[in-house]
């Protein structure tokens, strides 16, 4: 789950990471008195999930209030392009901050990282920069420590992830403490990526988190109860965002035209994969999962067909725990439910396979035996259409 | 013989009492694998599956009473962390964790302890183990199976059970198969099971099916250069986009991470037949056995 | 350090274990405004570094905020003996709490155990009786379960710990939350020893403490801020308190009349045994540690010399990084600012130990040369005086 | 021969900047222990000792830069725990803590890790450890030692120094000497200690000094009686009160628990010959060795 960088900075604030003076706002008139309340020049920053939001001109500075209510009133409601993105976003809030004196800037990341199977702590001396960039240009910047996760962040990985990046000497014993705070913010909320972009020195020696980029682990989330209210799904694809409503695992794919529906990851990929060879082209990712009821095969079937651009759906399943019989009244009732324009193939193996293609012998679906012939049939059958 | 456990392996099962507990390892039992005992606490004493299998409270109690040395994870998300932790303390060698969706600082931790432990986990978020005749842990339907020289491993469930289905059809059995599993932290990877597979004389060749997502394939493709065994691929996803986690939550592409190409790049490196298409599986196998 | 269990329920309460209503009285007033507050019979409990209360007259039940009153009236103030602190203790304050509907007591415990070097989980379904007691008559009501101290109190551990001591298999589920608090609890104060005694499980089948005894490590009192103000040496051996104030390891000794002072744990101890002995009683125990400077020595005599009891001081150093030449002066100085009556003993062996002898030539201080002749010569001096 | 240490380990000192760890380490370089760097976060790339000792910013650089296998850690309280898990982390192999009033529960976390990375930790609040003539680690003073065949195991600092005094007057030399620590939770026991002597060809008899708290020194008896070499017993504090924390956190009676008395027996039933005194020590070690 994406968080907005305000929602960051409650959880940062939470776990006592230092972060600017200011409030999150939704109207000219919340901007003007967050910007007096804080009473130096701030900083405007569109709420979106997306970095890149300076150049988005989604981030403004502000010396007065009044020059805040000018900003917020061509900001608020407007919908502006974001490249990292890639998608036109509209920013509904504003997080209103004090503009902070910055002496330096260092970036400070911590996530999991599959090849070591540890969480990384993520340093980079050229802060503000993003880090593939860094990375590139300036290797030996950047430092990555694996963390115990039975001890958590000792005091001396930090020491030793900022020293290994050349980190200025003189400010480690106070860096130290604000990234095991942040360590601590991060597994508390069961983060899974905690981007703190730039970590800020200022003028007066103070680390403070200017930006914070937040994702959380949705298999986390039951135990999350206070971040629950924190997931915001506006700005998904309204197709995938209605499937995520229904517990149904769907990933809209651009550009496709054949809807696929499956059981299991790897098969509904290899599934998509044999649907290009036949040279269709995928339109969504839908995983029926493990011993899929009728009712959960019609509701995937709606949302397949929700995507205007499908002109063809392919079912494959190989039965285990699920039962080709059930997947089958599953398809019966889908038809019966919805009108069905396009033209659907159904592969059924394994487990009551048979029983399954009698049920759908008194419909007009098109059967097939393997994987290859289904999706070949699916294109051809969707192409003529 | 066989990799990891064969019909004299003494399995207990966690989470018995459930819906997927009962069903489970009612299969397990009818395809001849030795389930010893389960566990639910709070229930111990009583018997389950007409009276075939004794409930312990504890893994402990249940290790002391009937010397299992494999366990078979099916309790919730919630619990399976301090399930698979509860295992590894009573010193349980192989631990296979079936359950999906454990929050991912969960698997890091316990993890870390198994290996400290010195034991082994499977999974989780995976289908479990099958040893050919003789043993079955976890969720994978047996009756694709057939014996013979090929051993498989795979990070999915119904692909692997396709894949099987096609090297079955061609007339080649199988040894071992081992789902290793979806998540973006498993207690066993194909580096893991590969060496298995290559010290084991039963076995011939390996089916190993990949997906987008991390880079085990790339890390086994290094192993694989010095096997001595055949081993064909297959990685799935070739047209999944970047960026969108695809169903498991290991399966996806992040930045230039884990791109399907670079995987079968990889593995061709290695001297592996990459199929193209689950179909083409027993062809390469028949190809590179001189069948 | 020793916290008043109204103190350790602080705590509790701060971890989430379920503690009984109530608020701590100092006046007869506060008792019965507070009984009145929670409306129904309540148990009053006397504030002090002791077990057995009941049995010491210090726990009390009443049922309306004049029975109340008349009890704090009578008790606050009051000097009771407890058998368990051996001592006579002065209620200062009381514990005013709701009387549970008791139907289980268990008790519950988490120390440091140097055997396993773990935390262990002690639990015995016995609750409301001694520990100890339980021991020895039905020792199988007791579990004692090492706690991992990477992974904390783990909900198996927790479990099996109960299923160990025979506990209510149907209260299980509801009691490892509470022991898992606790475990949060005592980790979080630094204790090492949290005693619940009596775990009451009430009739509607709440999990709460009925009881609770807790110990700090002083060693860990740097970085529990908020419990440094819990600290009370009121019931403390005043000389002992003093020395305490001073930062002066010192144990009064009953019953003795040499005074030791020595560096180092194992040789002062060496010395006591020496003493006795050499037919003397030792008087205390004081460490003046490594590298003691003059002050340091100074300050320690006078404290040795506090207690009316002794009638001959020994001191006996073996200098490593503590300069024989310096304790020498500190004694010299102790000697000028104090008006000493009893005889002094001093060896000084190790580094600088002559020069240390010249310096205390001009004194009429007795030397020795070895540890068995200061005893004896101490003996001798003190018991012909 | 000797354990533990010798002329050619090599040794880092932990906190090296702060005063008590210029003192020591100086002291330690006079003796010929082989004090390669220091440690202290921020000071890398300085040296100290009329530049005989380079500083290094974390111990994993020390350790690259010298091959150091030893540190010695003089580190303050609140950072000690930090510091003896950066050195195991690090992968020295022998952790001399000589800190005084760590948390206990730092010490347990610390001790099981040093313990899981296979390291050995002395302390903490111990003197060090001394092999005569060859290095000294930590704040031993060792002109009161003389080569010989007596190893010396303590867990108190001062009376370990008035024993070894006590050897040396007699003409009685020593091989090593450790300072195990006077606190509840230390790294290296008694038992862990015994079996060195035991296996050291040098040493031909050992002095244990032993003290009221835990039962350490019961343990160890178990041990000694499966000893060939001779050992002689000291146990301070038979005079110690119970439920009184006797200077050292560990040295304490807890109800039955720590007694002197039950030390000096289960010592006795093992064949040590216990002195009442340490001026007792040097006759019986003459005694257990014929001389």
């Amino acid at each position: 789950m994406k968080l907005y960088e305000y929602q960051a900075k409650e959880i940062l604030k939470k776990y006592k990471v230092p972060v600017p003076a200011g409030a999150v706002a939704e109207t000219v008139d919340e901007v003007r008195s967050a910007t007096a309340k804080i009473g130096k020049t701030v900083v405007l920053k569109g709420q979106v999930h997306s970095g890149g939001r300076g150049k988005a001109g989604a981030v403004k500075l502000a010396k007065t209030s009044d020059e805040a209510a000018a900003i917020a009133h061509d900001l608020l409601g407007k919908t502006l392009f974001f490249a990292q993105a890639n998608a036109n976003l509209k920013v509904n809030k504003l997080l209103v901050e004090e503009a902070l004196a910055i002496k330096h800037e260092i970036y400070i990341a911590i996530t999991q990282d599959r090849t070591t199977q540890r969480d990384i702590l993520i340093v980079s001396t050229k802060g503000g920069m993003d880090i593939e960039a860094v990375a590139e240009e300036s290797p030996e910047a950047i430092s990555k420590t694996p963390i115990d996760p039975l001890l958590g962040l000792t005091d001396y990985t930090a020491r030793n992830a900022l020293f290994a990046a050349g980190y200025d000497k003189t400010l480690i014993a106070k860096t130290v403490p604000v990234l095991k705070a942040l360590y601590a913010a991060y597994i508390g909320s069961d983060a899974i990526l905690a981007e703190i972009n730039p970590l800020v020195i200022t003028d007066d020696g103070a680390v403070i988190a200017g930006d914070a980029k937040w994702l959380i682990d949705d298999n986390a989330l039951y135990r999350q109860i206070d971040l629950q209210s924190f997931g915001d799904s506006s700005e998904d694809d309204p197709i995938e965002a209605e499937a995520h409503r229904r517990g149904i695992q769907y990933v809209r794919l651009e550009g496709g035209n054949i809807g696929i529906i499956g059981n299991g990851a790897g098969l509904v990929m290899t599934t998509m994969d044999e649907v290009k060879r036949a040279g269709g082209a995928p339109a969504d990712f839908l995983d029926i999962g493990g011993g899929a009821k009728a009712e959960s095969v019609r509701n995937s079937l709606e949302i397949v067909l929700s995507d205007p651009n499908v002109k063809g759906v392919l079912f494959n399943i190989f039965g285990g725990i699920t039962r080709g019989d059930e997947v089958a009244n599953g398809i019966i009732e889908g038809l019966a439910a919805l009108d069905v324009k396009v033209p659907i193939v159904v592969r059924l193996a394994g487990t009551r396979a048979a029983e399954g293609a009698a049920i759908l012998k008194q419909t007009n679906l098109v059967p097939a035996e393997t994987m290859q012939e289904a999706a070949e049939k699916i294109v051809a059958l969707a192409l003529k259409n | 013989m066989s990799i990891l456990i064969d019909k004299s392996t003494k399995v207990i099962v966690q989470g018995i009492t459930g819906n997927a507990g009962i069903f489970h390892t009612t299969l397990m039992l009818d395809y001849g694998t030795l389930v010893v005992g389960g566990v639910s606490p709070g229930k111990g004493g009583q018997k389950v599956i007409d009276g075939r299998v004794p409930i312990f409270d504890t893994v402990e109690e249940a290790k002391k009473a009937t010397g299992a040395t494999a366990t078979c994870i099916f309790v919730p998300a919630r619990f399976a962390a301090d399930a698979v932790l509860e295992a590894a303390d009573a010193g349980i060698d192989l631990i296979v964790c079936i359950t999906e969706g454990i929050p991912g600082h969960d698997e890091l931790v316990f993890a870390n302890v198994v290996r400290q432990k010195g034991a082994r986990l499977v999974g989780p978020n995976c289908p479990g183990l099958l040893t050919v005749g003789q043993a079955n842990i976890g969720i994978i339907p047996d009756n694709i199976f057939i014996p013979g020289p090929i051993g498989v491993v795979s990070r999915s469930g119904t692909l692997t059970y396709e894949s099987v289905d096609a090297l079955t059809r061609a007339g080649l059995g199988q040894t071992t198969c081992v789902g290793i599993g979806g998540d973006p932290f498993i207690g066993t990877r194909f580096i893991d099971v590969l060496p298995l597979f290559e010290a084991d004389p039963e076995t011939k060749a390996v089916v190993m099916c990949g997906e987008v997502g991390g880079s085990d394939e790339e890390i086994a493709a290094e192993y694989i250069k010095t096997m001595t065994k055949p081993v064909i691929g297959f990685i799935a996803g070739l047209t999944a986009p970047p960026g969108k986690r695809m169903g498991h939550a290991g399966a996806i592409i992040s930045g230039t991470s884990g791109t399907p190409q670079a995987k079968v790049d990889a593995l061709k490196a290695a001297g592996v037949a990459v199929a193209e298409s689950p179909s083409q599986i027993p062809g390469l196998v028949k190809l590179a056995l001189g069948l």
